[in-house]
């Protein structure tokens, strides 16, 4: 109880020193933590697929651009306002990534990630082609900002910060009661060991699909407030690089954690900004440090954290494409 | 047409070999270790200028040249699985998968910062003159890569399928602590596992880093393609990468002659997901994992 | 309350099963035996959907199973465990039974989580796993593994309950345990039993009915008495001085 | 021949071997029992260097092993029949039988012999010789298992529950193979859960409880120990 | 460098001396690296030459250039952030960059919210002028006004029957739109046209399915890394063929790095004949730097005079708006050519062109009969 309390009292304080930044803040870090905050909802939701479910998707930077890009269009060529087109921008997304999923989940590990990344790749092919509709490689530009509301003026970086604050923290919020829920459960016992869980009773394949598309229309949502932040997009934002980006956040935070990507995301963003002092040196570093943090912090930056409170007994091995081990052991009994 | 699609098949047995030869090195590693090494780019590219240094600057033969980068590419692979994938060793793959990237990275910034952005070529001893096979042409040094490949692919199926060394390999892929109770030494293999796929990264990068050009991101594309085409082949199996390989070289030369070139990649990740919706553990992916 | 009627089972050319038919009467215990590669675990995955048989059916209460998913059959109230038993191995030992409760929202809406939670303490305490009740399951060893995915599989409260050879790797004084919680599941909770054994001991001692499989053909069916003195089955499983 | 003594081995920061001290002498078999959880797989598995020991030695025809690799251990003589089989599930059965012989230097001819031996021994397995070994029911992988490990010519077995879901008429066979290889030469320390059986053949054992040593004595002292014979017996 | 430049004082050369900080944006590290690193060479050797020589003035105090570079990786996010940190924490009058146009066009809307100039050197995409801000110029010699000099060096060099192959990047999909027009105008006959990715290495069908078209003639459109594999394949295929490339490859880097394949390429310039300016600056930059200038040098070292001449003509090393009025009001006469802007910040800087003969380079204007 009083843990629980000590908990809540910890997050309402972190919320308010969230929300004061701007006062203390310039320009600068409040972009960099504008970044952050819709690297956060991008990563909640891949946290999703990789963390929770166990499934290691390359597709997100994908969906993330279709999200982006249905509300550059709808606001620039359709005259939406980004109230209207984000919710837009969630649904085309969520319902490509229920179509992607349909074929894709089936694959399972490597096979997974490989065809997601396909899927991802030929997305971004497919704008940077399409180029009556999204202007190639040219990209869309002067994406208008959120139309005022509440007194708030979004081409001002530190009022958009609140928008994304806010959208953020309910996501996040989204995210951790979704886990909490039977259907969570059954999310991590198809990561745990998933052709065991269809013997417990869970339908593997829609709690799958569900949370595909429901990770697919978040990130789709993190593309348009991306979008109208930015005021202009361009196939070059979406790449298999980008992609790989996201999943060292979840990652290096400490997936299947709730704050695990939140640590990874804001560290890997502000890592690079850092070291721009060293910018010669700037890449090399930063590539060093990747293989140290992993092989150092097996259990991503939280895992680091929680060692030092020395509040749980560590696990040492994550679970995503485990060795190999359970799944030899489940064809195993197929075989037995 | 005709003789453009004999030339086409040509281009395409060449395109193909090409991509085999950065295929085969990764999937030994991936089959063997599980180790998903998207650094192996990077060795190719090591390799590419460890040959144009020793070419360029040195004036050394080129093909001891391309020697002796695969020795050093090869015991560079060997210190890289001592020190940092062993430690990660029998840690989920995803550690793996996540330090070769960093690697990747660092490897090279590390030598865009040493070596500088230029661009750099390495001289061959090929002549200019081609042959003519029914119709279609081929340089020497295409002509060279095919052979080499072919050779090395030989080679490899007898060594895997054929020989005790071969046959550790393989118990090693499949349980590693029953091959060490056999007395297998894991450690000695997983590092000349490394070794011989690096430097085989590094002959692919001083034949064709000398068809192309020379510089630090040219790791970058292959060592993505090198995955996409060990999943499509089958994970782990050698004949598998390089009948992804030809699938793929294939698979863009036919783009390029029906289609458009700029359309190659689109192509080629719409053939990987179609083959793996109908073979869904690659062409020659065994029944299990 | 289970018919399973002429099942076959092809891989590649060997011939797994060969028309299999027994039915099992609600609230029996069922013992299958047979030679090691019989074709026991294979019937069992034809039984619970883990594959199809290439021929015949499955009649579970009376309603066809075959073609079916294995999640479906859960909620129908059918469970297994398998020979190489299976957990969610990163979860702690409460955490899978927990998860073992997720049919339970299907079955029986009513239950309120406190009474969930409760179930689970008692299931816990019924296998005897209590004590480990936060240890990750892949840190238990085999025993308690089997243990805890018999667990799992009561959460799932099961009408018919099919068990791979649960006795395997425990001792005399363990497999006596195992031996009175089967009956206990078999009277308490009134759940129908199939179990593969090589432990005769345990197979003569529990059984009502004995099924005998070699070649993946049936030999042999009926009591333990019966198939004890049963020169086929002597000849090919017990051999002459299996119960010394 | 083998001497473990003041053993202690740990599992991350949990210590599942206490201080164990056992010996095994030359032409003995020696039996290991204890419940599930005991550490007796943890105990092979540290003889054979795949864990390795947190404290205490192991020492082997003289010679200390505890810091060795596996490999070396092979060599030394050590063979292991691990608890789950681990065959090599995409080789076949007769790659299997090839891959224990990884460590002797005979001559191809030899090795042959002893293939035939095996055969004789198992004949499932000269009929599936070209099955793929993971395809192989569980017994049938078992007997693979142990035709393996006799591949390699060890000095020492250490054998995991050999019986472990095996059919009564197999495992009567393998305990008399056991017994015969004992005969032969073989030195064996045996883990079993099938105390009688392995009581019954062997000369001296051991009882763990929990990573201790509780118990130790001849066999057939142990057969008629009262709480052996309630706990490890059945009776 | 988070230091407020432009009030800190350097206390060199007596306490006068004050240092202007300008900022730079460019990908020194990542795929495309190649291009900012010559312009940032470029730039390096202005900042030097300036302060060698005493620094600048405006009005009658003294200043020193330091520039504030950043590196954009080729990254849009990078370079937002990069040039948020240069407005906000470096306080940079003006920026310079990038030489990439996705980069450039995420950066525009920063710079304009900011009323902070922004100007490229390099990026030549026509999308960067049509976002309509007011405190972005363009001072790359734009695609458009190299057709001109493109169709007019086709002609000279007596080309038919032409292939026409591009990258399809942003840049080289603007000449995939410009050129066919302006070519049937002219007169001249394209018998292929081919388009390949940017990241495209292996060119052996494409170009065999060009020769069967038998031109006489290619012209390429292609960045230097693209346009050397794609120019040593060229040169196996047919090897006899003319070929003139659009201005996206540096003359002196072909030459290096594929000596046999480039002999008789002309390629389109942002530079043109050599003038003693330019020869002055080649001996100044050889100093400091192991390789010969080429024309990126160029531009990045017209980027850092040009803005110390805007400084200058605008009387203020700090207020933006004058900054940005007297960019776009200049008239400065550069190696590369004149800069000037119309209202939407495009420039009037025309193609020049170089010849590849025998190891060396000839630079010249279009109306200059080509070398035999
Ligand atoms: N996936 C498969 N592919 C090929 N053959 C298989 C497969 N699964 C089982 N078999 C074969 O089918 C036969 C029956 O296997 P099964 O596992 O049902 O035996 P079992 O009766 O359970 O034996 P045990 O008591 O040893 O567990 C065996 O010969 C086995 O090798
Ligand atoms: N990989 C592991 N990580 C952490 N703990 C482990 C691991 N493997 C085993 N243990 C723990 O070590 C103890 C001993 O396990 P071990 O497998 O050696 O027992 P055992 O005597 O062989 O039991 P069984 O008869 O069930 O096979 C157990 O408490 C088990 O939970
Ligand atoms: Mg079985
Ligand atoms: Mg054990």
């Amino acid at each position: 109880m009083n843990n629980n309390r000590m908990k809540i009292g910890t997050i309402i304080a972190v919320l308010v020193v969230l929300s004061v930044l701007p006062f203390l803040l310039d320009s600068y870090l409040i972009h960099i933590l504008n970044q952050i905050g819709i690297w956060v909802i991008l990563t909640a939701s891949l946290n999703l697929m990789v963390g929770y479910t166990g499934q290691l998707s390359f597709a997100h930077v994908g969906l993330f651009a279709v999200g982006a890009y249905t509300s550059a269009i709808l606001t620039t060529s359709a005259g939406f306002s980004f109230w209207t087109s984000f919710p837009i921008a969630a649904i085309v997304a969520g319902v490509l990534g229920f179509i992607i999923g349909l074929p894709v989940l089936r694959f399972k590990t490597h096979f997974f990630a490989i065809v997601t990344l396909g899927f991802g790749e030929i997305i971004r092919l497919t704008i940077y082609n399409w180029r009556d509709l999204t202007g190639g490689p040219n990209g869309i530009y002067n994406i208008p900002f959120p139309t005022n509301i509440l007194g708030l003026d979004f081409a001002l970086r530190e009022h958009f910060y609140y928008l994304i604050l806010i959208s953020a923290v309910l996501v996040v919020l989204f995210v951790k009661l979704l886990i909490g829920s039977r259907t969570g459960k059954a999310m991590i016992a198809i990561r745990e060991n998933e052709n065991f869980a269809l013997f417990v009773g869970i339908n593997t394949w829609k709690v799958k699909i569900f949370a595909f598309t429901l990770s697919a229309a978040l990130a789709g949502f993190a593309g348009s407030l991306y979008a109208s932040y930015n005021s202009y997009i361009s196939p070059y934002s979406f790449t298999v690089s980008e992609s790989v980006s996201i999943l060292l956040m979840v990652i290096i935070g400490g997936m299947g954690t709730i704050i695990g990507p939140i640590l990874g995301t804001t560290f890997l963003i502000f890592l690079p900004e850092l070291l721009r002092s060293v910018s010669e040196w700037r890449m090399v570093i930063y590539g060093g440090l990747l293989v140290l943090t992993i092989m150092f912090m097996r259990d991503g930056i939280l895992g680091l954290i929680k060692s030092f409170v020395r509040k749980k007994k560590h696990h040492s091995e994550k679970n995503l494409l485990s060795t190999g081990k359970e799944e030899a052991a489940i064809a195993g009994s197929e075989r037995n | 047409m005709g003789d453009q699609i004999i030339q086409s098949i040509l281009d395409g047995l060449v395109s193909g070999s090409i991509y085999g030869l950065m295929a085969i090195g990764f999937t030994l590693v991936f089959g063997i270790m599980h180790v998903i090494n998207l650094a192996h780019g990077e060795l190719y590219m090591l390799g590419a200028f460890t040959t144009f240094i020793m070419v360029g600057v040195y004036q050394i033969n080129f093909f001891v040249a391309i020697l002796a980068a695969m020795l050093i590419v090869g015991g560079l692979g060997f210190l890289i699985e001592r020190y940092i994938f062993r430690p990660l060793r029998n840690t989920a793959m995803l550690n793996t998968l996540l330090a070769s990237i960093g690697l990747s990275i660092f490897i090279s910034n590390l030598v865009l910062k040493i070596a500088g952005t230029g661009m750099r070529s390495i001289p061959t001893p090929f002549s200019d003159k081609s042959f003519t096979i029914i119709g279609a042409t081929i340089s020497t040094h295409r002509l060279m890569v095919l052979l080499l490949t072919a050779l090395l692919v030989a080679v490899l199926f007898w060594v895997i399928k054929f020989t005790k060394f071969g046959r550790s390999l393989r118990a090693t892929s499949q349980d590693q602590d029953a091959s060490a109770l056999m007395g297998v030494n894991i450690n000695l293999t997983y590092g000349l596992v490394f070794a011989i796929s690096a430097g085989m990264a590094a002959m692919a990068g001083g034949l064709i880093g000398s068809l192309y050009v020379v510089d630090p991101t040219m790791g970058l594309g292959p060592g993505l393609k090198a995955f996409i085409i060990v999943i499509l082949g089958g994970m782990g199996s050698v004949v598998g990468a390089i009948v992804g390989a030809f699938v793929m070289g294939y698979a863009e030369t036919f783009t390029s002659l029906f289609w458009a070139a700029s359309y190659q990649d689109l192509v080629g990740y719409i053939l990987l997901i179609l083959v793996l919706l109908l073979k869904p553990n690659g062409l020659f992916g065994g029944a299990k994992r | 309350m289970l018919e399973v009627k002429g099942i076959s089972r092809f891989f590649k050319g060997l011939v797994a099963l060969d028309d299999v038919t027994f039915t099992v009467k609600q609230g029996d215990i069922l013992g299958i035996i047979g030679p090691n590669g019989a074709g026991k675990s294979t019937l069992f995955n034809c039984i619970t959907c883990f594959f199809p048989p290439s021929k015949g059916e499955v009649y579970f209460e009376g309603k066809k199973i075959t073609g079916l998913n294995p999640f479906q059959i859960t909620e129908l109230g059918l469970t297994r465990t398998f020979q190489h038993t299976q957990v969610f191995p990163k979860l702690s030992v409460y955490e899978n039974i927990t998860t073992g409760q997720y049919v339970m929202k299907r079955k029986d809406p009513s239950r309120t989580k406190r009474q969930l939670e409760q179930k689970a303490h008692e299931i816990m305490e019924f296998v005897g796993v209590s004590e480990y009740k936060d240890t990750t399951a892949e840190n238990l060893s085999l025993g308690y593994q089997t243990r805890l995915a018999i667990g799992i599989a009561l959460a799932t409260e099961p009408k018919l309950f099919l068990l791979d050879e649960p006795a395997a790797g425990m001792n005399p004084e363990e497999t006596k345990q195992l031996v009175h919680l089967l009956r206990e599941i078999r009277t308490k909770l009134g759940v129908t039993i199939i179990l593969i054994e090589h432990d005769m001991k345990a197979v003569m001692g529990l059984c009502d009915k004995i099924v005998v499989l070699e070649y993946g053909k049936k030999i042999a069916e009926g009591t333990p008495q019966e198939i004890q003195e049963n020169p086929r089955v002597i000849e090919a499983y017990l051999g002459s001085e299996a119960l010394a | 021949m083998l001497k473990i003594e003041n053993l202690q081995v740990h599992y991350d920061k949990v210590q599942v071997i206490h201080d164990v001290s056992l010996e095994v002498n030359e032409g003995e078999i020696v039996t290991l029992i204890g419940s599930n959880g005991a550490g007796k797989t943890t105990l092979l598995r540290t003889i054979s260097g795949i864990k390795r020991a947190s404290g205490g030695s192991i020492t082997f025809m003289g010679e200390p092993i505890h810091q060795m690799t596996s490999h070396k251990i092979v060599e030394m003589g050590i063979g292991h029949v691990p608890e789950g089989r681990h065959v090599f599930p995409d080789m076949s059965v007769y790659e299997n039988l090839q891959m224990g012989a990884f460590r002797r230097k005979d001559s191809q001819a030899a090795i042959k012999k002893d293939l035939e031996h095996i055969f004789d021994l198992f004949p499932r397995l000269k009929e599936r010789s070209q099955q793929m070994a993971g395809t192989m029911s569980g017994g049938e992988q078992q007997m693979l298992a142990i035709g393996r490990a006799i591949m390699a010519k060890p000095k020492l077995f250490l054998f995991d529950e050999p019986s472990l879901g095996i059919a009564p008429i197999i495992v009567a066979e393998i305990f008399k193979m056991i017994k015969k290889m004992n005969e032969e030469g073989s030195t064996i320390l045996l883990v079993e859960q099938n105390a009688n059986a392995a009581l019954k053949i062997s000369d001296r054992a051991y009882i763990l409880e929990t990573g201790k040593i509780g118990l130790e004595g001849q066999s057939s002292d142990l057969l008629n120990d009262d709480r052996v014979r309630k706990i490890y017996l059945g009776f | 460098g988070c230091s407020k430049g432009s009030e800190e004082t350097s206390g060199k050369s007596g306490g006068s001396v004050e240092t202007v900080e300008i900022g730079v944006v460019l990908a020194t590290s990542g795929p495309i690296a190649q291009t900012g690193t010559w312009v940032l060479d470029g730039h390096k050797a202005a900042e030097k030459e300036i302060n060698d020589n005493g620094g600048f003035k405006v009005g009658d105090k003294t200043y020193k250039v330091k520039i504030v570079q950043y590196d954009s990786e080729g990254r849009a996010e990078s370079a937002t952030a990069a040039t948020e940190k240069l407005i906000n924490q470096d306080k940079v009058p003006v920026i310079l960059g990038t030489s990439i146009s996705s980069e450039t066009a995420a950066m525009i809307p920063i710079a304009q919210r900011a009323k902070t100039p922004l100007i490229t050197f390099v990026a030549a995409s026509d999308i960067l002028t049509a976002q309509g801000a007011s405190f972005f110029s363009q001072a790359a010699p734009a695609n458009k006004n190299y057709v001109e000099a493109g169709t007019k060096t086709m002609k000279d060099m007596e080309m038919k029957n032409i292939a026409f192959i591009y990258v399809d990047d942003a840049w080289g999909q603007s000449y995939g739109k410009l050129y066919p027009p302006a070519m049937e105008e002219k007169g001249l006959k394209i018998v292929a046209t081919e388009k390949f990715a940017p990241e495209q290495k292996e060119f052996m069908t494409m170009l065999n399915k060009v020769k069967a078209k038998n031109p006489d003639g290619i012209v390429l459109a292609a960045e230097t890394e693209l346009a050397v594999p794609l120019l040593k394949q060229l040169h196996e295929v047919m090897p006899d063929v003319k070929i003139m490339e659009s201005g996206g490859s540096i003359p002196e880097e072909l030459i290096k790095v594929a000596p046999d394949a480039v002999n008789g390429l002309v390629t389109l310039s942002r530079a043109g004949a050599v003038t003693p300016e330019i020869t002055k600056f080649q001996e100044l930059f050889a100093k400091s730097n192991s390789y010969k200038a080429n024309s990126f040098n160029y531009s990045g070292y017209d980027g850092i005079h040009f803005i110390v001449d805007a400084m200058q003509r605008a009387g203020t090393v700090t207020d933006k708006e004058k900054i940005n009025k007297a960019i776009r009001d200049a008239k400065y006469k550069g190696l590369i050519g004149t800069y000037s802007f119309n209202e939407k910040g495009e420039n009037s800087l025309v193609g020049n062109r170089a010849i590849i003969k025998d190891g060396k380079v000839i630079y010249q204007t279009v109306n200059e009969p080509l070398p035999k």
